[in-house]
C-alpha cells in the first residue's frame, strides 16, 4: 500500500494542525523525523512492510494507481534522507517556534508531493503532485520573507509556471491522441501513431518543461537565484532533492514509460546534459558566493545525470539513479557546510573567508568529503556513479560525450579546490578569530552524510552489479 | 461552428485587451472577461462541470485577488503615468499584428498537425470520473490546498516587531 | 614453532624499528636497549633456525601470490650472517652514534634493514622478495640521508642509481615469471636457450650486482662513505649489500637459471667482475681518506665474488660465496676501525693521521688482522677464498687470473699505504692526547678479527658447514676445504704480496712518507691524466646520466614552458574569461531566462522535427 | 482543431505580456492567460477524442492548482512590494552573476 507514503506526511501535517497546538508544536519535530526515518526504513528493509500493510478496507475506498521500481526506491530513499537532514538544519536556523512549526508543515507537504511524483503512474496525477512540490518549494524559498528570497521565489514561480504550462500542453496533446492519461495507455497510443509533428511537439514541450524544472542549461536561469537566496535549510532541501524529483526523475519516467528513447531524443539529452555539465562547471569557477557556486555545481551535476539518462541503456540509467542519490547526499552536505559557515560568519562571500578549517574542523572535513565525492575522486561515492555514467556513455558509443564528462570532472575538481582553498585553508581572517563550530543539530547530519558518502563509496562495489541489474525492470516496464 | 469561431475570436480579443490596457484594474477585469468567455466555450463544448468551476474560481476569485493587491499598492503619479503609457505603447503596439499574422500562418500550417484519434466507446459522467477514477488527483488537490493555506500563513503573516 | 621463529626474524626487527620512530626522543636508553635486544634476538633466532629445512606459506592477496618463505641451508647461512653483523654493529653504533643527530631515525632504519634483508633471504616468492628488496632501497635512502650536510644529495644519488637497477630487477622478475609461469623461486629452473631468458638473466643480474655494488653501479658508495653515518657503511655496503647481492646472484646462477660455464653470460659476468676488481682498486690506491679508501675496496672485493660466481664452476662459486662472507667480515671490521679512529680523532683524513698505533693498540691490532685478511695473506680467511677464486679464474682464462692477481697486488699495496699512513709514522700534533676507543666499540672489532683468523686457520668450518651445502649436488664429491690444492698459485700469490711490500718500501724511500708511497703509480705517465679525470668524477656514470638529464631537461623545459603557457596561461585565462562572460549573461532579468528557455524549447522541437 | 490555433495565439499573447511588461502583476496576468490557453487546449482535446469527462476532471484540478499558485505568487509579489515600494520588475535584478 504505497499510498501510505503520500498519505502519511499529509495526514501528519493535518493532525499536527488539529487543536492542542502547543502540544503539537512540541511534538512536530519528533513526528516529522520519525516519518522520514520510517520512509527510509521502508525502502531499505523490504520486509518491513509496505507490501504487508494492505488493509482491504482502504483499498476498497481509495482507488490509487501507484507503482514502484528500483528508480522510485532510490528516489524515495533520497527524499526521506534529505528531508530528515533539512529538518535538522532548520531546527538550528529558525528561532521562532511558529516559524519552525510552519516550516515543518510545508516540508511535510513537499515530501508528500514528491512521494506522489515518484509513485504516480498517471501523467496528470504526476503533474498534480509536481505542483504540490512546486508550491511547497515556493513557500520554502520565500520563507523568511527577505528581499532576495522573495526575488528568487518570484523567478522560480514564473519559470516554474511556464514549465507547467508547457507540461499541461504536452499532457493535452498526449491526452488527445490516447484518450487517457495513464502511462501505459499513452505509450501504446504513441506506438500506434506515425512519427507525426504533433507527437514531436508534445515530447518537445514535455522535455523542455522538465529541463526548466530540473535546471538544465539553458533552461536554468531561475536555479542559481532561487538556491542562493533561499534560507539555509530550504537550499539544502531544494538542491538535495526537489529539482531532482521534480525535474530529472519525471524526465526519466516520461522517457522510460511514455516517449521511449529515439536516437534524436538521445542526442538532445546528451547535448543538453554535456552542455550543462561543462558550462555549469565553468560558470562555477569564478563565483564568489558560496551558495551560488554550489548552485552552478548543481547544474553541472544534473548535466551528468542527464548524460547518464541520455544513453538510454540500463547501465546509464543505473548510473543516473546512483548519481541522483550521490548528488542528494553530497550536495545537501555542501549546502549544509555553507549554512554552517554562513551562520558562523554572517557572510557567504568566499573572498572574505580563509583558514576556517582550524576553527570549524567538522565542517571543513565533511566539505572536503563532499567536494571530492562531487568531483568523482575514489573511493568516495561520487566516483562510482560518474564512472558508471562514463562507462555507459563509452559503451553506448557516445565516446565524445564520455571524454567531455571526464573533462567536466576536472573542472569540477578545479572549482572545488579553489573553494576549499579560499574557505577552509590558508590564513584565518583576523575578523573571524572567535568563530565556533556549528551546533550539534547541524554537525550530526553533516557527519551522517559524510559517513554515507564514504561508506557508500567503499561498500558500493560489493552490490554494484545487483544494483545495476535491478534497473533492467525500470527500462523494461 | 460559426458561433464557436466568433467566441474564440472574442477570447483572443479579450486577452489582447487585457494585456494592452493601460490600467491594472482594467487588466484584472479583462482577465475576468477572458475567463467568462472561456466558460462560454466550455458550455458550448458540453463541459459544464469545468465551466462552473472556471466561472466561479477564475472569473471570480483570481481577479479579486489581483484587485486586492492593486488596491494595496500606491497608484502612480501623473508624470509616471504618462511616461508609463508612452513606454507601454512603444512595447505593445506590434502585438495585435503579430497575433494576426501568426493566426494566418497557423491556419495554413494546421493541416500538418494531424493525429490518429483513439476510438472511445463508453462515456462515464464527469462526476463519476472525478470522484472515482481521479481520486489521486483529488487527494493532490486537498494536499495543495493545505499547502496553500500554509503559504498564506507564512507569506501574509504580519511581521512581529522587526518591521 | 619453527615457522613462528621464522616469521619472528622478520617481524621483531620491523616492529622494534617502527617503535624507534614512535617512542619519544627522550627515551634514548630504552631505544638503545631495544636496538641491542632486537638484534640479539635476530642472532639467537638464526642460530635456533640453523640447519632447519622447511617451507612456510601464508595466504596473501590472492591465488598465486602466496607469501611463501623457504628455510634451507643457504638462507640459514645468510640469516646467521645478518644476525651476527647486525648484533655486532648494533652494539658498536650505540656508542658511536652518541651525540649525533637523528639517532633514533638511524636505529629505526637499522632495524628495518635487518628485517627486510631477512625477508629477502627467506622469501620463496619473487614478488615477496621484490617487496623486501624495494623496501631496502627506501631504507638505504633514509639511512644515508641522516648523515652530514651533503648526505641528502648522496642519498638521492644512491636512490636513483639503485632505483634504476631495481627497475631492471623488477622487469627481470616479470619476465622470469612470464617465462616460467610461476612466482615461486624454488620451482623455477629456466634453461638459458632463448633471447628472452637471457634478457631476464641479464636484468636480474643487473639488479643483483648493483646491490652488491659492482661497477658501473658503484659510484654512490664512495660518496656515502664520507656523508653517511659510519655504522651504515659498516653494515650496508660492507656486509648486508654484499650478502644480498651475492646471495641473489648465486640464486640466479644456481637455481633460477641453468647457468653453465663457457656460456656468453658467464663470460660477461667474469668481465664485469674483473673490471670491477681492477678499476675500483686503482681508485682505492690514490685515496687520501680512510673511509673513502675502504669504500673503493668494498667495490673492488665484490669483483672477486662476481668473478668467482661468474666462472660457473663449483670451485668458483664456493670461492665467491666464501669470499663474500670473508669480505663482509674484514670489510666491516675495517670500517669499524675507521669508525673508532674517527670517533677518537675526529677525522678520517689520512693527511692528518699518523702514529696512532701506539695510542690505539687494540684498534691497530684489529686493523692489522683485517688488512692481512683482505690482502690475502696466509693464514687469514681472505687468502683461502682468493685462492679458490684464482683457481676458478685460471681455468677460464689467464687474463681473468691476471686481473685478479693484479687486484691483489694493488690491494696489498694500498693497505700497506693505509696502515703506514694511519698507524705508523709520526704522530700528528693534534692527536697527542688521543686515547683508545671505548671497550664496547673495541669488542665488535675484536670479535670480527678473531672470526677472520678462525675462518682462515679452520677454513673447514665455514666451508664444510656453511658454504658447500649450498651447492649440494653440484660439487661432484669435491671438497675445497684445507690448504689450497694448487701450490703453483700459492707461490705466485706470495711473490705478488712480496712485490707489493717491496713497492711500498721503495715508494716510502722515494717520497719519505707512507701516505705518498704510491704516488709513483698515481703520477705514472699515462695514468696521471686518467686519475685526474677520475678525481673530477669524469667516469661516474651517474654524472654522465646527470649531464644527459640536464640536456634533456633543457629541451623539455622549452616544451614545458610552451605547455605551461597553454595550460596555465591560455587555458586558465580562457576558462576564467569564459566564466565571467557566462556570469555577465546572468543579468538577473527573468525575461532573459525565460527567453533562453523558450528558444531552447523551439530548438529542441525543431531538432526533433527535422531529424 | 480550430481552437488549437487560438490556443497558440493565446500562448503568444501571454508570453509577450510576460516578456514585455515591467509590472509584476501583469506578469501574473500573463501567466493566467497562458493557463487559460492550456485549459482550452485540454477541453478541445477532450472534445476531439470524446473523453470529455476526463478532460473536465483535469480542468477542475488545474483550476484548483492555479488558484493556489496565484495566491502564493501574489503573496510573494506583495512581499517584494514591501521592500521596493513598487511593482517594477526592473527592481528585482539583485541576484545575478
Amino acid at each position: 500500500m504505497h499510498a501510505l507514503l503520500i498519505l502519511a506526511p499529509f495526514l501528519g501535517s493535518f493532525i499536527l494542525n488539529l487543536p492542542f497546538r502547543k502540544v503539537n508544536k512540541r511534538l512536530s519535530f519528533g513526528v516529522c523525523a520519525a516519518l522520514f526515518l520510517l520512509q527510509m526504513a521502508v525502502i531499505l528493509i523490504p520486509d518491513f512492510g509496505l507490501n504487508k500493510i494492505n488493509p482491504a478496507a482502504l483499498a476498497n475506498i481509495f482507488n490509487f494507481d501507484l507503482g514502484v521500481d528500483a528508480l522510485s526506491k532510490v528516489m524515495l530513499f533520497c527524499i526521506g534522507l534529505v528531508a530528515l537532514v533539512t529538518l535538522c538544519t532548520n531546527s538550528l536556523f529558525l528561532k521562532d517556534s511558529d516559524d519552525k512549526f510552519n516550516f515543518i508543515n510545508v516540508l511535510l507537504i513537499a515530501v508528500s508531493g514528491m512521494n506522489g511524483i515518484v509513485l504516480a503512474k498517471d501523467i496528470f496525477s504526476l503533474y498534480v503532485f509536481l505542483e504540490i512540490t512546486a508550491v511547497a518549494s515556493f513557500i520554502l524559498i520565500a520563507f523568511n520573507r527577505e528581499e532576495l528570497g522573495l526575488e528568487g521565489a518570484f523567478k522560480y514561480i514564473l519559470l516554474s509556471s511556464i514549465a507547467t504550462v508547457l507540461m499541461i500542453a504536452g499532457i493535452a496533446l498526449f491526452f488527445l491522441v490516447s484518450g487517457s492519461t495513464h502511462f501505459a495507455a499513452i505509450h501504446s497510443a504513441l506506438l500506434a501513431q506515425d512519427k507525426s509533428l504533433l507527437i514531436n511537439l508534445a515530447i518537445a514541450l514535455f522535455v523542455s518543461a522538465l529541463f526548466i524544472k530540473g535546471g538544465l542549461m539553458p533552461f536554468h536561469g531561475w536555479l542559481p537565484d532561487a538556491y542562493s537566496s533561499a534560507p539555509a535549510a530550504s537550499s539544502v532541501f531544494l538542491a538535495g532533492i526537489v529539482t531532482k524529483a521534480a525535474g530529472v526523475y519525471v524526465l526519466i519516467r516520461i522517457l522510460v514509460s511514455i516517449a521511449g528513447f529515439s536516437l534524436t531524443l538521445k542526442s538532445v539529452l546528451l547535448f543538453v546534459g554535456a552542455f550543462s555539465a561543462i558550462i555549469g562547471a565553468i560558470a562555477a569557477l569564478t563565483q564568489t558566493d558560496f551558495k551560488r557556486m554550489l548552485s552552478y555545481s548543481s547544474i553541472s551535476q544534473i548535466g551528468y545525470i542527464i548524460l547518464g539518462v541520455g544513453t538510454g541503456t540500463v547501465l546509464g540509467l543505473a548510473g543516473a539513479a546512483l548519481h541522483i542519490f550521490n548528488h542528494a547526499v553530497f550536495k545537501s552536505l555542501l549546502f549544509m557546510n555553507s549554512a554552517a559557515v554562513e551562520k558562523a560568519l554572517g557572510t557567504r562571500d568566499i573572498s572574505k573567508m580563509g583558514g576556517l578549517g582550524s576553527q570549524m574542523p567538522v565542517t571543513g572535513l565533511t566539505s572536503v568529503l563532499g567536494s571530492l565525492s562531487c568531483a568523482g575522486i575514489p573511493p568516495l561515492a561520487g566516483f562510482w556513479s560518474k564512472l558508471i555514467i562514463i562507462i555507459a556513455l563509452w559503451s553506448a558509443g557516445f565516446k565524445t560525450y564520455a571524454v567531455i564528462a571526464i573533462l567536466g570532472s576536472v573542472l569540477t575538481l578545479a572549482y572545488f579546490l579553489s573553494l576549499q582553498r579560499s574557505v577552509f585553508f590558508g590564513k584565518l581572517n583576523a575578523e573571524f578569530k572567535n568563530i565556533k563550530e556549528a551546533g550539534f543539530s547541524l554537525l550530526f547530519p553533516m557527519i551522517l552524510l559524510g559517513v554515507i558518502t564514504l561508506g557508500v563509496g567503499i561498500f558500493l562495489p560489493l552490490v554494484l552489479d545487483k544494483f545495476i541489474l535491478s534497473f533492467n525492470a525500470v527500462l523494461g516496464g | 461552428m460559426f458561433l464557436d469561431l466568433i467566441i474564440l475570436i472574442l477570447l483572443v480579443i479579450a486577452a489582447l485587451w487585457t494585456v494592452m490596457t493601460r490600467s491594472l484594474l482594467r487588466a484584472s477585469l479583462g482577465l475576468a472577461l477572458v475567463s467568462a468567455i472561456l466558460t462560454l466555450i466550455m458550455f458550448n463544448m458540453d463541459a459544464s462541470l469545468a465551466a462552473v468551476f472556471e466561472l466561479s474560481v477564475c472569473a471570480g476569485l483570481i481577479p479579486v485577488l489581483f484587485i486586492s493587491v492593486i488596491s494595496l499598492t500606491q497608484p502612480l503619479t501623473f508624470k509616471e503615468a504618462v511616461e508609463h503609457m508612452r513606454s507601454r505603447m512603444a512595447r505593445f503596439w506590434e502585438l495585435p499584428l503579430i497575433v494576426l499574422i501568426l493566426g494566418v500562418i497557423l491556419v495554413l500550417l494546421s493541416a500538418k498537425f494531424k493525429a490518429k484519434l483513439p476510438a472511445l466507446e463508453t462515456q462515464a459522467s464527469a462526476r463519476f470520473v472525478l470522484w472515482h477514477l481521479r481520486q489521486l488527483d483529488l487527494l493532490g488537490q486537498i494536499i495543495i490546498l493545505f499547502g496553500g493555506v500554509f503559504g498564506v500563513a507564512v507569506l501574509f503573516k504580519e511581521r512581529k516587531k522587526r518591521g | 614453532m619453527t615457522a613462528i621463529a621464522l616469521l619472528l626474524t622478520i617481524i621483531i626487527p620491523l616492529f622494534s624499528g617502527v617503535g624507534m620512530f614512535i617512542f619519544p626522543q627522550k627515551m634514548r636508553r630504552v631505544k638503545e636497549a631495544l636496538l641491542i635486544l632486537s638484534s640479539l634476538a635476530g642472532l639467537c633466532l638464526s642460530v635456533f633456525l640453523f640447519k632447519q629445512d622447511f617451507t612456510f606459506n601464508l595466504p596473501w592477496i590472492g591465488p598465486g601470490l602466496g607469501l611463501s618463505f623457504r628455510m634451507y641451508n643457504f638462507s640459514a647461512f645468510m640469516l646467521l650472517s645478518t644476525g651476527f653483523f647486525g648484533f655486532l654493529i648494533a652494539s658498536y653504533s650505540v656508542v658511536f652514534m652518541q651525540g649525533k643527530k637523528f639517532v633514533s631515525q638511524f636505529y629505526g632504519y637499522f632495524l628495518l634493514c635487518l628485517g627486510f634483508s631477512n625477508g629477502v633471504f627467506l622469501a620463496d616468492n619473487l614478488l615477496a622478495m621484490l617487496f623486501f628488496w624495494e623496501g631496502f632501497l627506501v631504507l638505504i635512502f633514509g639511512m644515508i640521508a641522516v648523515g652530514n650536510k651533503d648526505a641528502f644529495k648522496t642519498a638521492t644519488k644512491a636512490f636513483i642509481i639503485v632505483g634504476i637497477t631495481d627497475l631492471c630487477l623488477m622487469a627481470g622478475i616479470a619476465l622470469t615469471a612470464h617465462l616460467s609461469g610461476t612466482m615461486v623461486i624454488s620451482s623455477i629452473n629456466l634453461p638459458l636457450n632463448n633471447t628472452l631468458a637471457n634478457l631476464a638473466f641479464i636484468l636480474l643480474m643487473v639488479g643483483a650486482i648493483s646491490k652488491g655494488g659492482a661497477m658501473p653501479f658503484h659510484s654512490w658508495i664512495p660518496d656515502a662513505a664520507i656523508d653517511a653515518p659510519l655504522p651504515f657503511m659498516s653494515l650496508i655496503p660492507a656486509a648486508l649489500e654484499k650478502l644480498l647481492g651475492i646471495y641473489f646472484l648465486t640464486r640466479i646462477a644456481l637455481d633460477l637459471f641453468q647457468f653453465t660455464a663457457h656460456s656468453a653470460l658467464s663470460t660477461l659476468l667474469m668481465v664485469v667482475g674483473a673490471l670491477t676488481i681492477i678499476l675500483a682498486v686503482m681508485m682505492a690506491l690514490v685515496q687520501k681518506d680512510y673511509k673513502r679508501l675502504l669504500s673503493y675496496h668494498a667495490i673492488s672485493q665484490v669483483g672477486y665474488m662476481i668473478l668467482g660466481i661468474g666462472t660457473a664452476l663449483p670451485v668458483g662459486i664456493v670461492g665467491g660465496i666464501f669470499h663474500m662472507i670473508n669480505n663482509a667480515l674484514y670489510k666491516s671490521g675495517l670500517f669499524l676501525t675507521a669508525g673508532s679512529v674517527e670517533k677518537q680523532t675526529g677525522t678520517t683524513n689520512l693527511e692528518k693521521l699518523g702514529g696512532l698505533g701506539r695510542k690505539m693498540p687494540v684498534t691497530f691490532g684489529c686493523f692489522l688482522i683485517t688488512a692481512f685478511a683482505i690482502s690475502g695473506v696466509w693464514p687469514f680467511n681472505g687468502f683461502f677464498s682468493k685462492e679458490l677464486v684464482y683457481d676458478a679464474a685460471i681455468e677460464r682464462g689467464w687474463i681473468f687470473y691476471l686481473a685478479a692477481v693484479l687486484g691483489s697486488f694493488f690491494t696489498a699495496a694500498s693497505f700497506l699505504k693505509l696502515g703506514h699512513a694511519a698507524f705508523l709514522g709520526k704522530l700528528g700534533s693534534e692527536n697527542t692526547k688521543t686515547k683508545e676507543a671505548h671497550w664496547s666499540m673495541l669488542f665488535p672489532m675484536a670479535v670480527i678479527a678473531i672470526v677472520c683468523v678462525v675462518f682462515g686457520v679452520f677454513n673447514q668450518l665455514p666451508l664444510n658447514h656453511l658454504i658447500q651445502p649450498v651447492l649440494a649436488g653440484k660439487l661432484a664429491g669435491h671438497n675445497f676445504s684445507g690448504f689450497p690444492a694448487s701450490m703453483k698459485l700459492v707461490v705466485i700469490t706470495c711473490v705478488v704480496l712480496f712485490l707489493a711490500l717491496v713497492n711500498h718500501i721503495l715508494g716510502v724511500r722515494a717520497k719519505g712518507s707512507g701516505l705518498h708511497a704510491l704516488d709513483h703509480i698515481r703520477y705514472a705517465p699515462g695514468l696521471a691524466k686518467i686519475y685526474d679525470l677520475a678525481e673530477k668524477r669524469f667516469f661516474d656514470p651517474y654524472n654522465w646520466g646527470l649531464g644527459l638529464v640536464g640536456i634533456i631537461s633543457r629541451i623539455s623545459l622549452g616544451i614545458d614552458r610552451g605547455i605551461n603557457w597553454l595550460s596555465d596561461g591560455l587555458t586558465v585565462r580562457l576558462a576564467y574569461g569564459f566564466s565571467s562572460g557566462i556570469r555577465k549573461m546572468h543579468t538577473g532579468n527573468y525575461s532573459v531566462y525565460l527567453a533562453w528557455s523558450l528558444v531552447g524549447m523551439l530548438v529542441i522541437f525543431g531538432f526533433l522535427v527535422i531529424f | 482543431m480550430v481552437s488549437a490555433i487560438f490556443v497558440v495565439l493565446l500562448l503568444v499573447i501571454g508570453i509577450y505580456c510576460i516578456l514585455a511588461t515591467y509590472n509584476l502583476i501583469r506578469v501574473l496576468i500573463g501567466v493566467e492567460i497562458l493557463i487559460k490557453a492550456v485549459t482550452l487546449l485540454i477541453i478541445a482535446a477532450g472534445r476531439q477524442n470524446g473523453n470529455m469527462a476526463l478532460a473536465q476532471a483535469m480542468v477542475v484540478s488545474i483550476i484548483v492548482i492555479e488558484v493556489v499558485i496565484m495566491t502564493i505568487a501574489v503573496g510573494v509579489v506583495l512581499g517584494i512590494h514591501r521592500y521596493n515600494n513598487s511593482l517594477d520588475s526592473r527592481k528585482i535584478r539583485k541576484l545575478k552573476g
